[in-house]
């Protein structure tokens, strides 16, 4: 209904961090000047490993409807086996941009026609030297390189902020690095 | 502290005024007026519903002259943790904060939030009077009616079950302190009630108290029935110190001795009418086999 | 704020004697102390006083000798079942006692 | 400055800033981040506070009646079956007047289990005696946790901040807490007239008489039925108290001005929407789609529940072509409950709109924006023909 609202899903699995990359985008979104900003995770039992999703809006005004997400702009894959279990475009809008944490190159995953941003998050945080595993901070670095809808700056700030006493510098750095190997297809 | 108070030193100040709604002859009122003279001044009791409830007085007027904060039925022990919670938070360490609750509101209904408080250590003395049924409500059986006993929920038969042990319950918290006490003994039960306030973290008493309407015995014969309880070694008297167990007063005094058969005990009750020779038969050999231990 | 006084009521007793009225008028029998028999009268000492220790209802005086409170005594008769000395007797109420006489 | 975060901690963090002394800590979804958050801050000592984790919401809500009545500013945190479990305290901590704030994440009630959000849990409690503030939004949770506090403090009666489980509890959304010196100047530290206290006895909630009986010094005291008008009389105040208490808050902090409603394009409207809790800003969205086809509708949520705000809402409301009330609670055997209040509350009303009812949402049944801008157009194509009984929305039978 509103045309002003960024829909942004995020699919990952329990215990991933997806809620807090989405937070962090929330709280660089508003530092940019966006007013509404509104995270919403999946209601209900969260188990670890088990497919979950989080919903982010933004706009440039306060957002009042809290119901999540149907008609996603753009989706956010922290795990590409995820694609097997989950239906993660669905809803899709037709101009809309899926940014997937996987391994092949970028030609190789198709959404039905939708651009698609690829990144070996998983692989350059180790590169950075986080332990392995830890994709939530990789995965915005690929996002900013995809949407341009946050400074990237602001990003690694919100990171810094965030994880401040969990390897802060290490996981600005793999922001950086997937930033710097993200691959944009699509149309 | 192992100086025994005695009837000629005991304080002549009474904390309890006469006049009070308790029954003639009311074990509770004896204990209850031992027991605040053992807390003093500077205490704060939480009350469930009970006979005490009614000892204390109806509104406007009150029977203790302590401060008292009457609590729902099922609450008294998450009170009284909120209670030493708000002294923590005032900077007050200098006042006993006291549950003092009937055996139902202790054993039945209130046993998860006093659990609850033993758990967390909260630094409590949790007082029990246990007369063996809900009295204030007119003698219906609780988890410490004896078995065998008539009580108007039981009225035929009597209880089918045996009395709970709450001390052991408690015991098992692995609190600091847990004792048993009679209202026929008081200056057992102030020198219980005494040490309780000199130590940290949560103190149990469990305190059996004679009622005559409820018992069915002459209201003058409180102290006697209560003795003949410890005399015929069916109430024990006893401490749990840091998990030592040892038994005081009269009950010390009957090891290796001969006890009175429990058969002298039950004849001065109405409330035992109906107990059949088996039973009793079972009872005493259950004693024996407990005092074989002690 | 508002002028308005609000919690003016809530239930909370103020200490004070005879909350269930005078009751004396409970009993139905009386104790009477045989003051010959007392033991602290007799020996003259702060002894015995099973009286006051027992006496559920803070109505016997730890005094020589001791004193019954007939305005609250409700007449248990655990005083004179608990008198070591066999001191006291509980009467009838009907029964005019010894001063009455 | 602004901090991006959930519903749950904007709570903790009003609590933290009113200096709560002792809370009582019982988990139950969707509130448990909130009493998490506050162990946090008691652990790391940004909170001054005795934090004691009970075994049950009945022996939490048993901590803050003896807490209260000690003298201390008491807290607790619950949801759903955790509140019913209270329910008996409840009564006691309003009838004992004790100052207590709780917030209630919303949730539905089993049986069937459910821990998603409807207001089945509070709204089952309106009738207990406590104040009912519902906030839509994280700054109203913070705003309004601490206005509770103050509230509940200047009137003696308990206060409940219900705010919409997981729509609200577990969402991030930004708010801004404000700062410690200013909420310390606008809420006193905690002071009752009586409390438990060696050097003054008394016996509190001891049984009390059917009629009036002199005390110890020969006044005649009230019974139980004085103390309990007492207690009507001092609520229906509570509303003009609140009303001062706000306007307080707004000039300190620059927010609030709607105590009892807070309206959305209602100046001119003939129909007006009315519920309680976020939905009532969800259908903002659905109000500026509609003010676009140039209908005029706006909405109206109730923010104060018990007492309930009569006045407002007759002024709100009175004059208007027709009410449509959407709740996600109902009295069962009955009707929704606002809706049967509001219906009360216009009887006197000369102008008296059409009124009909909508239950939707139970159990966390997703709200669709596409239905309520459906609903709401028949209504207002055709108002006055709706009947008495609710009509219920999205359901799949």
């Amino acid at each position: 209904m509103r045309k002003d609202i960024i829909e942004i899903r995020w699919h990952g699995r329990g215990g991933q961090g997806a809620i807090t990359a989405a937070k962090i985008v929330a709280n660089a979104a508003f530092a940019s000047g966006y007013k509404g900003a509104v995270m919403t995770p999946t209601f209900g039992t969260e188990r670890r490993g088990a497919a979950v999703f989080t919903s982010l809006k933004i706009s440039r005004d306060k957002i009042y409807d809290l119901s999540p997400i149907s008609t996603p702009d753009m989706i956010i894959v922290l795990d590409h086996t995820l694609l097997d279990e989950v239906d993660v475009a669905a809803g899709l809008k037709e101009n809309g941009l899926v940014v997937l944490n996987g391994g092949k190159p970028v030609e190789e995953y198709d959404f039905k026609g939708r651009k698609v941003a690829v990144c070996d998050v998983t692989h350059h945080a180790v590169t950075a030297g986080l332990p392995p595993g830890i994709v939530n901070s990789g995965i915005i670095g690929a996002f900013c390189r995809a949407t341009g809808l946050v400074e990237l700056d602001v990003l690694l700030e919100a990171i810094k902020k965030e994880f401040s006493g969990k390897r802060p510098e290490l996981n600005a750095k793999a922001a950086q690095i997937a930033y710097d190997n993200t691959a944009i297809g699509g149309i | 502290m192992e100086k025994k108070t005695t009837t000629v030193n005991l304080t002549e100040e009474e904390f309890v005024h006469p006049g009070n709604r308790a029954c003639s002859g009311c074990g509770l009122s004896i204990v209850y007026r031992m027991g605040l003279k053992a807390l003093g001044k500077n205490t704060i009791l939480v009350v469930p519903p009970s006979c005490l409830t009614v000892l204390q007085g109806l509104y406007p007027v009150a029977s203790s002259k302590l401060p008292v904060v009457n609590v729902t039925f099922a609450s008294t022990g998450a009170a009284a943790t909120g209670v030493r919670g708000a002294m923590k938070a005032l900077k007050k360490t200098d006042v006993n904060v006291v549950a003092w609750a009937g055996d139902g509101g202790t054993s039945d209904i209130g046993i998860q939030a006093l659990s609850g408080a033993c758990e967390r250590g909260e630094d409590i003395i949790y007082i029990c009077y246990d007369n063996e049924a809900y009295m204030n409500t007119g003698v219906q059986r609780s988890g410490t009616t004896p078995q065998g006993v008539l009580t108007t929920t039981t009225p035929i038969k009597g209880k089918l079950q045996k009395k709970k042990d709450v001390p052991s319950i408690i015991a098992a918290h692995g609190i600091g302190y847990v004792a048993t006490a009679s209202a026929a003994f008081p200056l057992d039960f102030y020198d219980k009630v005494k040490k309780a306030t000199t130590l940290p973290g949560p103190k149990y008493i469990h305190v059996h108290t004679p009622c005559p309407p409820g018992w069915s015995f002459e209201s003058r014969y409180t102290i006697k029935i209560g003795k003949l309880a410890v005399q015929t070694g069916l109430f024990d008297l006893y401490e749990i110190e840091n998990g030592q167990f040892r038994l005081t007063g009269a009950s010390e005094k009957l090891i290796g001795q001969k006890r009175k058969p429990v058969t002298d005990y039950f004849a001065t009750q109405g409330r035992f009418k109906s107990l059949d020779k088996e039973l009793v038969a079972g009872v005493q050999e259950q004693i024996d086999a407990k005092w074989a231990n002690y | 704020m508002t002028d308005r006084n609000f919690c003016e009521m809530i239930s909370r007793g103020a200490p004070g004697p005879g909350d269930g009225g005078k009751t004396g008028s409970w009993r139905v029998l009386r104790p009477v102390i045989n003051l010959e028999a007392c033991i602290p009268v007799k020996t003259n000492k702060m002894a015995c006083f099973n009286c006051w220790l027992y006496c559920p209802d803070c109505s016997v005086s730890k005094t020589i000798p001791p004193v019954i409170d007939f305005e609250y005594c409700k007449g248990c008769g655990i005083c004179a079942e608990e008198c070591p000395a066999g001191a006291i007797t509980m009467v009838d109420e009907a029964t005019p006692i010894e001063e009455e006489k | 400055m602004h901090i991006i975060d959930s519903g749950n901690v904007a709570a903790a963090t009003g609590v933290k800033l009113s200096r709560a002394q002792v809370i009582a800590a019982y988990p139950i979804t969707p509130q448990t981040p909130l009493t998490e958050k506050l162990s946090e801050f008691v652990e790391s000592e940004e909170l001054d506070a005795q934090y004691i984790p009970v075994e049950s919401e009945h022996s939490a809500m048993g901590v803050c009646i003896a807490a209260s009545t000690a003298g201390t500013r008491a807290f607790t945190a619950t949801s759903a079956n955790g509140l019913l479990y209270m329910n008996e305290q409840l009564h006691w901590a309003v009838g004992a007047r004790l100052p207590i704030v709780m917030c209630v994440a919303n949730r539905g009630i089993g049986a069937p289990w459910t821990v998603w959000n409807d207001q089945q849990d509070s709204i089952a409690q309106r009738d207990v005696g406590w104040i009912q503030i519902y906030a839509n939004d994280h700054q109203q949770i913070i705003d309004s946790v601490i206005k509770a506090f103050r509230l509940a403090q200047a009137v003696s009666i308990p206060v409940m901040v219900c705010y919409d489980g997981y729509l609200l509890s577990h969402t991030y959304m930004p708010f801004e807490p404000p700062e410690q010196e200013k909420v310390d100047n606008f809420l006193p530290p905690f002071a009752t007239k009586h409390f438990l206290d060696p050097e003054n006895p008394g016996n509190f909630n001891p049984v009390t008489l059917p009629d009036i009986r002199p005390g110890v010094d020969g006044k005649i005291m009230p019974g139980y039925i004085e103390i309990r008008h007492n207690l009507q009389m001092d609520l229906l105040a509570a509303l003009d108290v609140y009303e001062e208490i706000d306007t307080d808050y707004k000039k300190e902090f620059g927010r609030g001005g709607h105590p009892f409603v807070e309206e959305y394009k209602c100046d001119d409207a003939d129909f007006v929407a009315v519920c309680i809790g976020s939905l009532s800003y969800h259908l903002r969205d659905v109000i500026d789609s509609m003010r676009e086809k140039n209908v005029k509708i706006g909405v109206m949520g109730v923010q104060i529940y018990r007492p309930f705000p009569n006045e407002a809402i007759t002024r709100a409301l009175s004059g208007r072509k027709h009410v449509i009330v959407f709740e996600k609670a109902l009295s069962y055997g009955n009707q929704g409950a606002l809706y049967a209040d509001i219906k009360s509350a216009l009887y006197s009303c000369e102008k008296r709109p059409t009124i009909q009812n909508f239950i939707l949402g139970l159990g966390g049944r997703e709200i669709k924006t596409g239905q309520l801008l459906e609903v709401l157009t028949e209504a207002c194509n055709s108002p006055g023909t709706a009947e008495d009984t609710p009509r219920w929305i999205g359901l799949k039978l």
